[in-house]
């Protein structure tokens, strides 16, 4: 009577900060469908937890609980690349079980060999780092200096921005990881300051080092202008500071942050009281809904044939479902139309290897709020 | 002149606060080790645990309408120290009085320590959710001083947060407070004489378990004062005060376990260390540029290691100083 | 009444008992001494009247008072003290901080006593300020003394005192012991150095395995050939 | 007459921050002799000792023993080459039975490598069987047979100097240092422990060097006496002689007490 | 049988039966948890849990035996972890073809002629350079093989992360991997060891934690070597992986199951054989040296213990099963991420075994090691389970559900682990078999 998809969290560790907030988006997606008339035969759609801690060593025993155990259908997450790999290649992969990660951004997660199963809908670092680039660069903005979380995302970002920048006749004064969960950023900040840069370039977390190091250095007060990658777009950013420090800075996300896809997750996300804008939440939002989705196109809740029916629905062309809209895309399904599937994260699109390709849009805060600009050309 | 003002503002005061923090948990941390000789290891997290009651305390204030013109959770600094001090005293009789009462092995109190942290994160994040929070309750902004230097020729200005300079004063009026403390009062002197040689201290008639429960008072106040001021000067999250126990503890061994003064200067030690370490010397000796010939201009960045390693700067100068000094700068007590 | 007064008392560390009945009575005139061979419970019989381990059976009374299996913080304010063998000062702390732990209890002016101790060693009253830690063995055995006795006690204890000092100290001890006892404070002290102890003892004690074997004053001890053949070492 | 010196201490000095307890000293121990060593407390006498095994690097001078310089050698080196020594503050191994305080105490135990005693087990047990024998007569003759199962950490102060002693008896030694042995140990059995060790001077040849503040027992067993003070040798002789010295009466042994 | 091991069988009595009963107890546990969660699942957690319980072995005979208070086990396993993917890996062609080998072995020849420097400087007093002008020439030897060697590693470094990557593995067999792992940990615990076993106990403790945070550091920051933040995956396993199973027609289940079987196997034996070494060893006069010094190291070296090199025996031996254990971690779990190591997670977690399960105590130890990684991993479903109830429950007084119930619930099994750590040690505080006394009949 129930069709459980497995979430693997990182629910503990390093990502504590912002791992509730991508479970919640997901639940939400699961309550969209059951609210819509179920899954399936009206089956219940559930959602089974277990706790990866951000770590391979822990994502093992957690992802076989969801495959081996729990019996899901399909497993969304996990969030860091570490347990992600962990757990696709100890027991999604040989289980047969469809993944889709909405945060993990490494490189290596596109190299596994995962008979078409390990999915992400979250932008590559690499695009979103040359976009941002170019935008400063088109805004006159030759000097920066750069400070990023020293993970994969960080790493992975800052490095792509630094290429672009630098190709394209800028120039990084300083290019300074930190690491999360520090009480102090302020070295760095320093480090950073001494170069001369006045603009700041800060790819981390907004609730973790990332908010810590923009609070700091609006103290330090040597900065004009502060850019911004995803992890830093959340709601926190402007409830907890004040917006006339931080006016005139710059944040890039993946597209499209706005149009109907993400105005429509938006409404729903405050009906439920939770944060659209937090990190990775529509990501997760769709990633769910998705494999929602592809659930009920391949039209059992059989782990055989779901990655292909995930393409399909998600892939153009195809009839647009937006979020939310559960009861239409059952019956088009049903129908035998083709839908696409338009996330609020990106319109979704997965190539040969389960990534996603994305355009990017930027915002800018502007008398006290963040206004989206629209796409980077 | 703005690069006096730029070492001013990155090392002396950055170290300064840092230090202070350091300092304010390395002494509670030094202190349990002196009397009941084990390494404390939920100590960051009683620090957290102290933030969050200010949090609540201020948060309470706040829905009152009470608003002062100072940081509220410096405001309700006392009642959260009595509180957590309250809390510490539970722990003690809880989780480790019932271990030294069956005459447990330090190394068995600090697994124990192990797992009253993991109890205190668990629980934290139950309550508060596992998000970051402001301690800056009722939206007030965080005040910032900018002392112009422009008559010295400076074109910046030397910044300081409101919460730093009350952290500058709390730490030095509690560093004077305790040295009294302990030099001149009855119960001062009796810790140290427990920390000294706790089996003659008990034969001299000292209340020994009265003993223990004054420092868990002292080490809970100190840690709610020490988390709660860190809470002020960044954010309050469940992981705040975890993320630095390291460093305590190294600056507290750096000190000399057991060393109240050992703490503080280890504390300053350790914090210096880390800012020097990775500070980028450019900054200050760019006027160089001027008289270095063509084509031998300083790099942008000309630190001693990159941040990466800045936490291993701690590590590397805590080793050598172990290495030239066993048992830390002060001579310090060892199980 | 005597001052202190044990009746058949049982006492040890949790597995077997280690004192199988030690009777000892000791008057505020008295200076008690036990010897006896290594291991014989001299130093378990002063550690329980002093609570320090767990008394099962027989009568502990001080000054008429049940005392037994009470807690030094307890006992010291009623009169008794105790100066252990070893590890006996606090060695980080001065020599004043050392007699003010050992004024601990009292809540009167104590400075009145300080200024005896110092009087009964003068040299204390020089090294005052100085940390206990960088005296010399007998000057420590003295820091020791004068702690115990900072409390006022009717009675003072002591777990071989001379143990490790020089003959020239061990002789200073002894005569130290025998005017604070002339000062009207009851002593009990274990001692190997039998024969020198028994010597001004008014009250021996013979323990072995846990026992009392003879009971006398020093001078009928050591005269009983029994006795010094085999515990003072013919 | 340098291989008529076993132990031969040349001028060595040991400062302690502004203190110095050994200073400029010089004295040597005959072969076959039992040499007592006296002074007033915090003479240095330990720290001589411990200068002399090892434990302690001299800031100046040099130890040559057996006809070797073995300034800065360490103290295992030491005890393969034939020294072995007690503490003045008993250095039992607590958390093991007194049996077993005095069975780890010969060296050169195959067992005691790994190599050994993963794969010629046989041989191990061999020796161990010796061990396990020599270590219950020695208990036997302490009087600690009742207490050979006790931890050594639960043993009275007394005992654990017993202890202290019986490892010089576990091995052959040509050189014994024992620091204070006698504070602490009943005199009865004190008397048995000194026949012991005459016997073991005189049958086996075993050099003794003595701390003792017991003067008994200094004057019974050692010849010659050597007197320290203040971090130097003052005086050499035979007891007699030291006792017969005005000044070190006066600052060392002074007058009886009188009975109460 | 000899003496010794006599006594200690039969002075086993009475832990003998309560080590049997806890044994009982935990296959007790994991008979449940594998009818509950399935036979694939529970062979998962055996198979770390026997990784676990290999490493608990390793910092029992550091900390059980010798006392030696080793908090850098987290850099041990990081480091057993790094030395697998090198040598097992898959051979990475670009960076063969590549400058990359030239640069490194000029890198290497860098670092040799650093070390040679201040090896030679080292020498200077044969030349009559001795005190504070000694100092300063070997700091200043230091500095400058530094720098040479900086100047050439930088470079190669830039080069193989640009071009290759990182180097790659030489695609060997991972049990030779293991290998390797324990290796590569003996040598660095036999340099952490030289330079930091003279610290006493919480010194050394602290120290080590150092030494740990600076491996953790290189390891995470070298990419050309470790692929740093970007993690390496998959490493092969020295079984078949369930998807070759599965190709040779297995079913999906079936296949999880054999290929867990043999992997714990393999396990299984190198554990069983390190057990019975370490047991034989413990059991004889090694071990009750071992403990003599951890007793008093003072008097051991007095009675002919050469101490120093035997606490570094100890912290070497201990180290190598510490540097195969994260070896096989790697392996299993088909990742080496460096971000994934927590000291929390990797350090005090290995401790929290040891000292629950029973320090001193080798079958205390591995009672120790499954009982707790199992705790840990059942945390999971049962911190969901009680929490669930608790915010239904709430919900029904009327309270309304606990926010984030679902995420906050997990929180709760760091605090499961927290109270039955707090637990066992209230009711066995040496431990749940502790370490047994060898005495005589
Ligand atoms: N490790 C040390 N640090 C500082 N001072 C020390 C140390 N060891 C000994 N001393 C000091 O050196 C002096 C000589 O001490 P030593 O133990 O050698 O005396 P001793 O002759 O053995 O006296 P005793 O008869 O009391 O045992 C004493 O003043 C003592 O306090
Ligand atoms: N903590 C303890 N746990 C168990 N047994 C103990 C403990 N302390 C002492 N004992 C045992 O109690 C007995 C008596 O010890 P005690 O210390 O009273 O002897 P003593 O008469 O003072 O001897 P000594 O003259 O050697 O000091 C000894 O056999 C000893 O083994
Ligand atoms: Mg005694
Ligand atoms: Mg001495």
């Amino acid at each position: 009577q129930e069709v459980k998809i497995g979430f693997l969290a990182d629910v503990t560790g390093p990502i504590a900060g912002f791992a509730p907030g991508m479970v919640d988006a997901g639940n939400l997606a699961i309550t969209h469908v059951n609210d819509q008339g179920g899954i399936l035969d009206g089956q219940n759609l559930t959602s089974v937890l277990a706790d990866s801690a951000c770590d391979g060593g822990s994502a093992g025993p957690a992802a076989d609980r969801l495959v081996n155990a729990e019996n899901v259908v399909a497993i969304f997450g996990g969030y860091c690349s570490g347990a992600t790999i962990a757990g696709a290649n100890g027991s999604a992969i040989p289980g047969n079980v469809v993944m889709i990660s909405p945060a993990s951004t490494a490189p290596a997660v596109a190299e596994l060999e995962d008979n078409d199963l390990v999915f992400r809908d979250v932008v590559p670092d690499s695009i979103q780092g040359v976009k941002a680039a170019e935008l400063l660069l088109a805004q006159g903005v030759t000097e920066v200096g750069l400070t990023y979380v020293n993970n994969d995302y960080g790493s992975g970002l800052a490095g792509a921005f630094e290429e672009a920048f630098v190709a394209g006749g800028g120039t990084v004064l300083a290019n300074v990881a930190h690491e999360d969960g520090k009480a102090d950023y302020r070295p760095e900040i320093g480090q950073i300051e001494a170069s001369g840069a006045t603009t700041l370039v800060i790819y981390g977390y907004e609730n973790a080092g990332g908010g810590a190091i923009l609070n700091q250095a609006v103290e330090a007060g040597s900065f004009d202008l502060f850019v911004g990658g995803d992890g830093m777009a959340g709601e926190a950013l402007l409830a907890t500071r004040d917006a006339a420090n931080l006016e005139g800075m710059i944040l890039t996300q993946a597209a499209p942050a706005e149009g109907p896809a993400f105005d429509a997750l938006a409404a729903l996300t405050e009906a439920a009281g939770q944060d659209v804008n937090g990190t990775y939440v529509t990501n997760s939002y769709d990633a769910v809904f998705l494999l929602a989705l592809a659930i009920e196109k391949s039209g059992s809740a059989d782990r055989e044939g779901i990655s292909a029916a995930l393409r399909e629905v998600a892939n153009a062309p195809g009839e647009t479902i937006l979020p939310g809209e559960w009861e239409k895309a059952k019956e088009l399904i049903a129908a035998g139309t083709d839908i696409n599937y338009e996330g609020a994260s990106g319109t979704v699109e997965f190539d040969d290897v389960g990534d996603v390709a994305g355009a990017i849009n930027y915002f800018v805060v502007e008398g006290g709020d963040v206004v989206n600009k629209g796409l980077i050309e | 002149m703005d690069e006096l003002i730029f070492f001013i503002n990155r090392v002396l005061i950055s170290g300064t606060v840092l230090g202070s923090i350091y300092a304010l948990g390395a002494i509670g941390v030094t202190l349990i080790f002196g009397i009941l000789r084990f390494a404390h290891f939920a100590h960051g997290d009683m620090m957290t645990m102290g933030a969050f009651v200010a949090l609540i305390l201020a948060s309470a204030l706040a829905a009152m309408g009470i608003i002062l013109p100072l940081p509220m959770g410096f405001v309700v600094l006392p009642a959260a120290m009595v509180i957590t001090a309250l809390l510490a005293l539970g722990i003690d009789k809880g989780f480790y009085a019932p271990l030294r009462a069956r005459g447990a092995k330090p190394v068995t109190l600090l697994i124990a320590s192990i797992g009253v942290t993991l109890m205190i994160q668990g629980l934290i994040r139950l309550i508060f959710g596992s998000g970051t929070r402001q301690l800056y309750v009722g939206g007030e902004p965080k005040d910032i001083f900018r002392f112009d230097m422009e008559w010295l020729g400076g074109s910046r200005p030397i910044s300081i947060t409101e919460p730093q300079l009350i952290m500058f004063v709390v730490t030095a009026i509690i560093v004077v407070a305790l040295h009294l403390f302990l030099t001149r009062s009855r119960l001062g002197k009796a810790m140290r004489a427990m920390a000294d040689n706790a089996a003659l201290a008990q034969v001299s008639g000292i209340n020994t378990a009265l003993v223990v429960r004054v420092t868990w008072v002292i080490a809970g106040s100190l840690a709610c004062v020490a988390g709660t001021m860190l809470a002020l000067d960044v954010a309050l999250m469940p992981d705040l005060a975890f993320n630095i126990v390291l460093p305590i503890f190294a600056a507290a061994i750096v000190g000399g376990l057991g060393h109240a003064y050992g703490a503080i200067v280890g504390g300053f030690l350790i914090a210096f260390a880390e800012t020097l370490a990775v500070f980028n010397w450019t900054a200050v000796l760019r006027p160089l540029n001027a008289v270095l010939p063509e084509g031998m201009a300083l790099p942008a960045n000309l630190a001693l290691v990159p941040t990466e390693y800045k936490l291993t700067v701690a590590f590397v100068i805590l080793v050598i100083t172990l290495l030239v000094r066993p048992t830390g700068i002060f001579k310090g007590a060892s199980t | 009444m005597p001052l202190i007064e044990l009746k058949h008392v049982v006492a040890g560390y949790g597995g077997a008992p280690i004192l199988n009945g030690v009777d000892i009575a000791i008057e505020k005139s008295d200076i008690g001494v036990i010897v006896g061979p290594n291991g014989a419970g001299k130093s378990t019989t002063l550690k329980a009247i002093f609570g320090l381990l767990k008394v099962t059976g027989g009568t502990i009374t001080f000054a008429g008072e049940d005392i037994a299996n009470s807690l030094p913080d307890k006992l010291v304010p009623r009169g008794l003290s105790f100066v252990p063998q070893e590890k006996n000062v606090f060695t980080s702390m001065t020599v004043e901080e050392n007699l003010e732990m050992g004024a601990f209890t009292r809540r009167d002016d104590f400075s009145e006593t300080m200024a005896w101790v110092y009087e009964m060693f003068p040299v204390l009253a020089e090294k005052r300020r100085q940390p206990a830690g960088e005296l010399s063995g007998g000057q420590r055995q003295m820091v020791a003394m004068g702690r115990a006795l900072m409390s006022k006690p009717s009675l003072l204890m002591l777990d071989e005192p001379s143990a490790g000092l020089s003959p020239r100290y061990v002789i200073e001890i002894f005569e130290t012991i025998v005017r604070v006892n002339q000062e009207g404070v009851g002593i009990l002290m274990v001692e190997q150095n039998a024969r020198q102890a028994l010597a001004f003892a008014s009250k021996g004690f013979v323990l072995a395995g846990g026992q009392n074997r003879f009971t006398g004053t020093g001078a009928e001890l050591i005269a009983d050939p029994e006795v010094a053949k085999s515990f003072l070492g013919g | 007459m340098s291989s008529d010196l076993v132990i031969d201490v040349r001028n060595v000095s040991k400062r302690f921050g502004g203190l110095t307890a050994v200073n400029n000293c010089s004295l040597s121990v005959r072969r076959g002799s039992i040499t007592g060593l006296i002074g007033p407390n915090g003479a240095g006498k330990s720290t001589l000792f411990n200068i002399v095994a090892g434990n302690i690097v001299p800031d100046e001078g040099a130890v040559i023993f057996d006809g070797e310089d073995v300034t800065g050698m360490k103290p295992h080196q030491l005890f393969r080459a034939g020294m072995l020594r007690t503490f003045q503050i008993a250095h039992e191994f607590s958390n093991m039975t007194a049996l077993e305080n005095l069975m780890m105490v010969p060296g050169d135990q195959p067992g005691e490598h790994l190599a050994y005693s993963w794969f010629r087990p046989w041989l191990v047990r061999g020796r161990e069987i010796e061990v396990r024998k020599k270590a219950l007569d020695v208990i036997d003759f302490l009087k600690l047979g009742h207490v050979r199962n006790e931890l050594a950490g639960n043993l009275s102060g007394g005992q654990k100097k017993l202890l202290e002693l019986g490892r010089t008896m576990m091995v052959d030694a040509k050189v014994v240092l024992l620091d204070e042995v006698a504070a602490g140990v009943n005199k009865t059995l004190l008397n048995d422990l000194a026949a012991n060790i005459e016997r073991m001077n005189r049958e086996l040849g075993y050099t003794f060097f003595v701390i003792e503040h017991d003067m008994d027992l200094i004057g019974r067993l050692c010849d010659p006496v050597i007197v320290m003070a203040q971090g130097e040798k003052i005086a050499e002789g035979p007891m007699a002689e030291i006792r017969a010295n005005p000044a070190i009466v006066e600052a060392y042994f002074g007058t009886p007490v009188e009975a109460a | 049988m000899s003496a010794a091991s006599n006594a200690a069988t039969t002075g086993w009595d009475s832990p003998l039966r309560r080590g049997l009963m806890l044994f009982a107890l935990m296959f007790l546990i994991v008979v449940v948890v594998g009818v509950v969660q399935g036979t694939a699942s529970i062979l998962l957690i055996l198979t770390q849990a026997t990784a676990f319980a290999l490493i608990a072995l390793g910092l029992n005979i550091q900390w059980g035996y010798g006392g030696l208070f080793n908090f850098a086990i987290m850099g041990f396993l990081m480091v057993g972890g790094a030395s697998t993917v090198f040598l097992s890996y898959p051979v990475n062609q670009v960076f063969w073809d590549g400058e990359g080998p030239m640069l490194l072995a000029r890198a290497l020849i860098a670092f040799l002629i650093g070390l040679g420097l201040v090896l030679l400087v080292r020498q200077s007093h044969r030349i009559g350079i001795t005190g504070k002008l000694k100092t300063a020439l070997v700091i200043l030897a230091w500095f400058a093989a530094y720098v040479i060697y900086r100047s050439q590693i930088d470079p190669a470094a830039a080069y193989i992360e640009a071009n290759a990557g990182f180097i790659g593995g030489l695609g060997l067999h991972p049990v030779l991997g293991w290998a390797f792992g324990g290796l590569v940990s003996a040598i660095i615990a036999l340099f952490i060891g030289r330079i930091s076993l003279g610290l006493r106990t919480d010194y050394l403790a602290i120290a080590t934690i150092g030494i740990s945070e600076i491996l953790r550091a290189l390891i995470k920051n070298m990419d050309w070597l470790t692929r740093g933040t970007m993690t390496v995956s998959p490493m092969p396993w020295p079984t078949p992986l369930p998807q070759q199973l599965q190709a040779a027609g297995l079913s999906i289940p079936d296949s999880f199951t054999f290929a867990r079987i043999m992997f714990l196997a393999i396990c299984l034996v190198i554990l069983v054989g390190a057990f019975l070494l370490v047991q034989r060893a413990y059991g004889g006069p090694w071990g009750r040296m071992m403990r003599a010094i951890r007793d008093n190291h003072i008097a051991a070296a007095s009675m002919g213990k050469d101490v120093t090199s035997r606490q570094l025996e100890l912290f070497v031996f201990g180290s190598i099963l510490m540097g195969i254990g994260g070896a096989m971690l790697a392996t299993f779990t088909q990742i080496f991420d460096p971000s994934g190591y927590q000291p929390i997670n990797h350090t005090f977690m290995v401790w929290v075994m040891v000292i629950v399960g029973g320090a001193g105590n080798n079958w205390g130890v591995v009672l120790g090691a499954f009982l707790i990684y199992i705790v840990w991993v059942i945390s999971d479903p049962l911190a969901q389970l009680i929490f669930l109830n608790l915010s239904a429950l709430t919900e029904a007084i009327g309270w309304g559900a606990i926010p984030e119930i679902d995420s906050r619930a997990l929180q709760m099994r760091v605090f499961v682990l927290g109270v039955v750590i707090t637990i066992a040690l209230r009711y066995a505080p040496k431990g749940l078999i502790p370490e047994v006394v060898r005495r005589e009949t």
